[in-house]
């Protein structure tokens, strides 16, 4: 058999392959440049951009937890311009597609890093973060309400014509609303999820384990979570799914593209080896192969005669 | 940035020795990663198809040469069993497989001045990095002295070892079960007290408190220090942003939060903080 | 030191240690015999009752995920009235607190159900499942909602004079605005969390491992999620918390008294270990012991002084 | 409602024998807990610390006395490598400690009437509770027939003890490497039509499309026939409501669900409402 073609598009979005690394998990991108060659990627979403560097939050930020891991790192990062300055032009020599990862704690940062974006060359697409408490709304989490959601979006809709993801909050009663509210706000796509609020006790000290008590849980232990959301997603919105959450194999990644997931993001799974991202995409070309499928875009969404949910477990 | 030299590789463990009261020692085979590597510098060490979800991280020991039984093109690690992760390790036997990152941060640098006086400081596991520091030292004609202090006369792993081939030990416990009662600050004291004229440099490894103490007593006299830090590490390659600490990158500049991973895990105790 | 004081209370429920077992995952009661004694138990919560009995859904209903496990049982149960004619008969002989776990379909079954409790000697208390979706209201689940969560308490309430716990279900945006519309309505205490909706897939072939689509995700996996919601539900309401969620030892059972809970109960440990509730509640002892605390009420959300969570990770 | 005779225990590996192909002999000691158990009865086994959830069932393959070489008072169960719980199952060595729960559920009943003739029909490593009852047959001056088909002659473990003690063994191999080429079904078909008036009574165990297919022609022909079946379980004692397979529990009544763990594993195939 022919070598399985594993290009997918997300919108206007073309990628050689649907695995990118995920926000937070994959620096700046020049980080892994001891491990693998970017252009091996599907892409690359940067950390999360804020209008002027920020210090993130005291230690402790981390904590592993079965099966997964709290952090608590407040987006730390350099400025979006710094990295304009200096993290775009070392990636622009790299053969891989770039996505900005956004975020704000007003609507104008939002929209002001997404102004300074628009103009910038080798940024393929803005994936907006909107797991942010609004400071200017008693710190409701822009996310997690479709009516501030819509807001949000659309803001940053008018600010930049670059090609505009959404990454949903997984920390709410219904996505499907969110992502409904994305969709019609103009999001090209939704990408989803982003981590699940917890905590973690040192039962010796008695005090949370994290400076900032709670922190975002991200890993294995989320996946079963993660592809009922992208599952749910599929069948409210026409838009493309960028889904992630705890894929560590080849064959996680399979669950979300079987869910409805275009792409797919790896995160977690960075930290505990570096070439993760690239593995599942070598994976998924070796479970087509195997399995005889020319296209990975055969299986977005292909699950068998899904029935529908009845609900009560 | 994770410097170029940085290897990602598995090997299979040569030798898990136990060396009692839950303190291990841990060979396998590392020569290329081990080539360029500096004493404090450290590992990211998982095992593969485990359940433990990140690496953790252990600093350098032995590099070839440290110990005399050391196998050919051999690092070594001491470890004290602690929680899931160094529970899993202690059960590993030989041949098992190792996920090993590394070399990582920035390790030891002996002092320009050949006078100076080398003065080790341990808490217990934090002894860790000194025999591959001691084994260079030597081979530069230099020779240490070591404070080196436990909670209990069981919690001094390697005190031989440092005992046949430093100038002095001396052995602090709180529960004053072997060498002087009390931490690692008592004998200290004396001994900045006791310089007269000479120059000394500490390098300071042990728990967190420990650190804070010896560095307060350093910046008081104008001693030099270096802290070997520890935090909880998910990359230990600069990525995650999890195990930062307070600094001051400019001295007198804002706080600022460096990664122990990268920027450290030596730092000089001016640097901190805290 | 004297054998700390294990005994908490649940408003008028007194129990003598503060672990019980969670519903669902400890039958009946009866089923333990063999392995422990029911008066070892802070108390127990038997499976979910409902009007008549239920078949549950059909097979595969269980899946192991990491550090977890997927269920769509469908609440299976014999009806209220064999339990009460054969299980509740049985128990009597039992020094323990057995506490009654009730859904329905509509509100008029969950008051059906409480009525006939009411009458029943033996019965401690009620803990109501709101998990369920309202066939009456398109399928939405009833506890996922403050209005309808409100609605079901007030009913409920009216239906019997036996404490009522109302279980919470964190499959929410804001799980503190559910507590407090439960203690608005009269709600004795609060117990959360109930299970998390996830999904499996077979990707083999390319089908949902569960018939159900989704199930409900418990076990280690969502300890720390389940930590935080009791953390925020204790800074929201006065009444009792009965904590759980992941819970396999003493040390994660303290995660959750620390927080803020008055009682746990642990769940899917049961499948693993039938002892595990006993193995906690004596592991719990141990840790007063060795710590030296008189009552393990001094512990309830002990945690040195918290400080406030900023909220973006 | 678990067997009040059902015990919880840890106990250590005795022996695990890699029998090659990915299929291996666990043998632990369990004399009290054996004392009583059926064939096709199973344990729950775990691996405490480790961090699978779940106990993983298996049925228990030899008793006291299966096996010549079995140790007194140990049992043995006869296990494939397939995901996790196995792949660790197998890294174990002697004395790693083992949480057993069991015997659980019901096992195979001998045929009352001593003329009946007994036929074993296995898939792969359904052959696993066949030994035990084999044996029990032995003891009671019994014989049995196997019919024993797998995907190829790779999968087909303990054939030569079988073929030992059994009045025949017909092999059917999905690729034709041994025996006939096919399924079960060829040569169990063949054998209903030579039965003549011989009464014939049919254990079954093995993947669950092999079961229906076995169970069909057994309805369709009047045979008794007894299905050892397989689900997932959580718990193995009849709580968790994990592993139901749809049934009539009552004849012609309606569709209900019962347990594999507690109403079976093993089930009369008029009973299944497949
Ligand atoms: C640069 C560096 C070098 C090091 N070198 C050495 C060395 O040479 N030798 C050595 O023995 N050690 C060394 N360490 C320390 C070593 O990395 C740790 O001891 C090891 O990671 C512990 O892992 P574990 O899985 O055994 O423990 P874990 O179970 O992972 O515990 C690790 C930490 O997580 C916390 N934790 C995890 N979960 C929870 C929870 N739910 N509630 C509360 N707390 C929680 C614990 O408090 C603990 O501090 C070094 C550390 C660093 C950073
Ligand atoms: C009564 C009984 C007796 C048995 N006796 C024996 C015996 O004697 N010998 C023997 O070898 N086996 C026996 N089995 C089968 C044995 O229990 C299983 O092979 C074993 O549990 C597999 O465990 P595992 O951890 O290796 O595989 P797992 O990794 O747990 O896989 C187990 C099942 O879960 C499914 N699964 C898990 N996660 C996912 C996911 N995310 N997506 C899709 N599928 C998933 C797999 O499809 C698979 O079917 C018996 C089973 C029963 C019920
Ligand atoms: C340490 C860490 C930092 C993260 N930082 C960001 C971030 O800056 N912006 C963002 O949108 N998501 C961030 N995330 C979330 C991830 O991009 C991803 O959505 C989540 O971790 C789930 O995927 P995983 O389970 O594969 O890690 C971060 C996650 C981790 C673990
Ligand atoms: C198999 C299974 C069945 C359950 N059935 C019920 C139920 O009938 N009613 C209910 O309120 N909760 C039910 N639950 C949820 C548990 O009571 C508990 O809230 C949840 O499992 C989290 O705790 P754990 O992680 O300790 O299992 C069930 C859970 C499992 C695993
Ligand atoms: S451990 Fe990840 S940045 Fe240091
Ligand atoms: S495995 Fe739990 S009821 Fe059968």
């Amino acid at each position: 058999m022919v070598t399985p073609d594993l290009s997918v598009a997300i919108g206007s979005v073309r990628l050689k392959n649907p695995v990118l690394t995920a926000s937070g998990t994959f620096g700046y991108g020049l980080e892994f440049l001891p491990f693998l060659d970017l252009a091996q990627l599907g892409g690359l979403v940067t950390k999360g951009l804020s209008p002027r560097p920020r210090k993130g939050n005291p230690p402790e930020r981390i904590v592993e937890t079965p099966a997964g891991m709290l952090n608590a790192i407040g987006l730390q990062n350099v400025g979006i311009d710094v990295f304009l300055a200096e993290k775009l032009p070392a990636l622009r020599g790299h053969d891989t597609v770039v996505v900005a990862n956004v975020f704000g704690e007003t609507e104008a940062e939002y929209v002001e890093v997404c102004e300074k974006l628009d103009e910038a060359a080798g940024v393929a697409a803005i994936e907006l973060n909107v797991s942010c408490p609004n400071t200017e709304a008693g710190g409701m989490v822009f996310g997690n309400d479709a009516a501030s959601l819509a807001r949000i979006t659309r803001a940053c809709r008018r600010a930049t014509r670059l090609p505009l993801w959404v990454k949903l909050s997984p920390n709410v009663t219904d996505i499907r609303e969110i992502a409904k509210a994305a969709e019609a706000e103009g999001a090209d796509a939704v990408s989803l999820v982003n981590t699940f609020v917890g905590m973690a006790i040192d039962v010796e000290k008695r005090r949370p384990v994290l400076a900032n008590v709670s922190g975002g849980l991200s890993g294995p232990a989320i996946r079963p979570l993660a592809v009922w959301m992208t599952w749910q997603v599929r069948r409210a919105v026409t838009i493309p799914i960028v889904g992630m959450g705890g894929i560590m194999t080849a064959r996680d990644a399979m669950e979300f593209i079987l869910a409805g997931a275009t792409a797919v993001q790896v995160g977690t799974a960075n930290f505990v080896n570096p070439r993760a991202a690239v593995d599942v995409a070598e994976g998924l070309t070796a479970w087509l192969k195997e399995h005889n499928v020319a296209s990975v875009r055969e299986l977005v969404g292909a699950l068998a005669s899904p029935p529908t949910a009845s609900g009560c477990p | 940035m994770a410097s170029p030299m940085v290897q990602d590789f598995t090997t299979p463990v040569l030798r898990n020795v136990d060396l009692g009261r839950g303190n291990w020692l841990l060979e396998f085979e590392a020569a290329s990663a081990a080539a360029e590597m500096r004493p404090a510098q450290f590992f990211m060490i998982g095992v593969p198809g485990s359940d433990v979800l990140l690496r953790r991280p252990f600093s350098v020991c032995g590099l070839p040469g440290t110990f005399s039984d050391g196998r050919a093109g051999a690092v070594q690690i001491l470890y004290r069993v602690y929680g899931r992760g160094t529970k899993l390790l202690a059960s590993l036997g030989p041949g098992a497989p190792l996920h090993i990152l590394g070399p990582l941060g920035h390790g030891f640098t002996s002092p320009q001045d050949k006078n100076t006086k080398i003065v080790f400081v341990a808490g217990g596991i934090g002894c860790a990095p000194f025999p591959a520091f001691l084994a260079e030292l030597e081979r530069e004609g230099r020779r240490a002295t070591m404070i080196y202090g436990a909670r209990s006369a069981d919690e001094l792993p390697l005190l031989d070892w440092f005992r046949e081939r430093c100038d002095a030990v001396v052995v602090t416990t709180n529960d004053g079960s072997l060498g002087a009662s009390g931490l690692v600050t008592g004998p200290l004291e004396q001994m900045l007290r006791g310089a007269g004229g000479e120059q000394l440099h500490l390098y300071v490894c042990g728990p967190t408190p420990m650190l804070k103490a010896v560095a307060k007593m350093a910046l008081a006299t104008g001693i030099a220090c270096d802290l070997a830090l520890e935090a909880p590490m998910a990359c230990g390659f600069g990525v995650c942003l999890g195990c930062v600490v307070p600094t001051h990158a400019q001295p007198d500049g804002p706080v600022t939060f460096e990664r122990v991973c990268v920027e450290g895990p030596v730092m000089r105790a001016e640097r901190m903080a805290w």
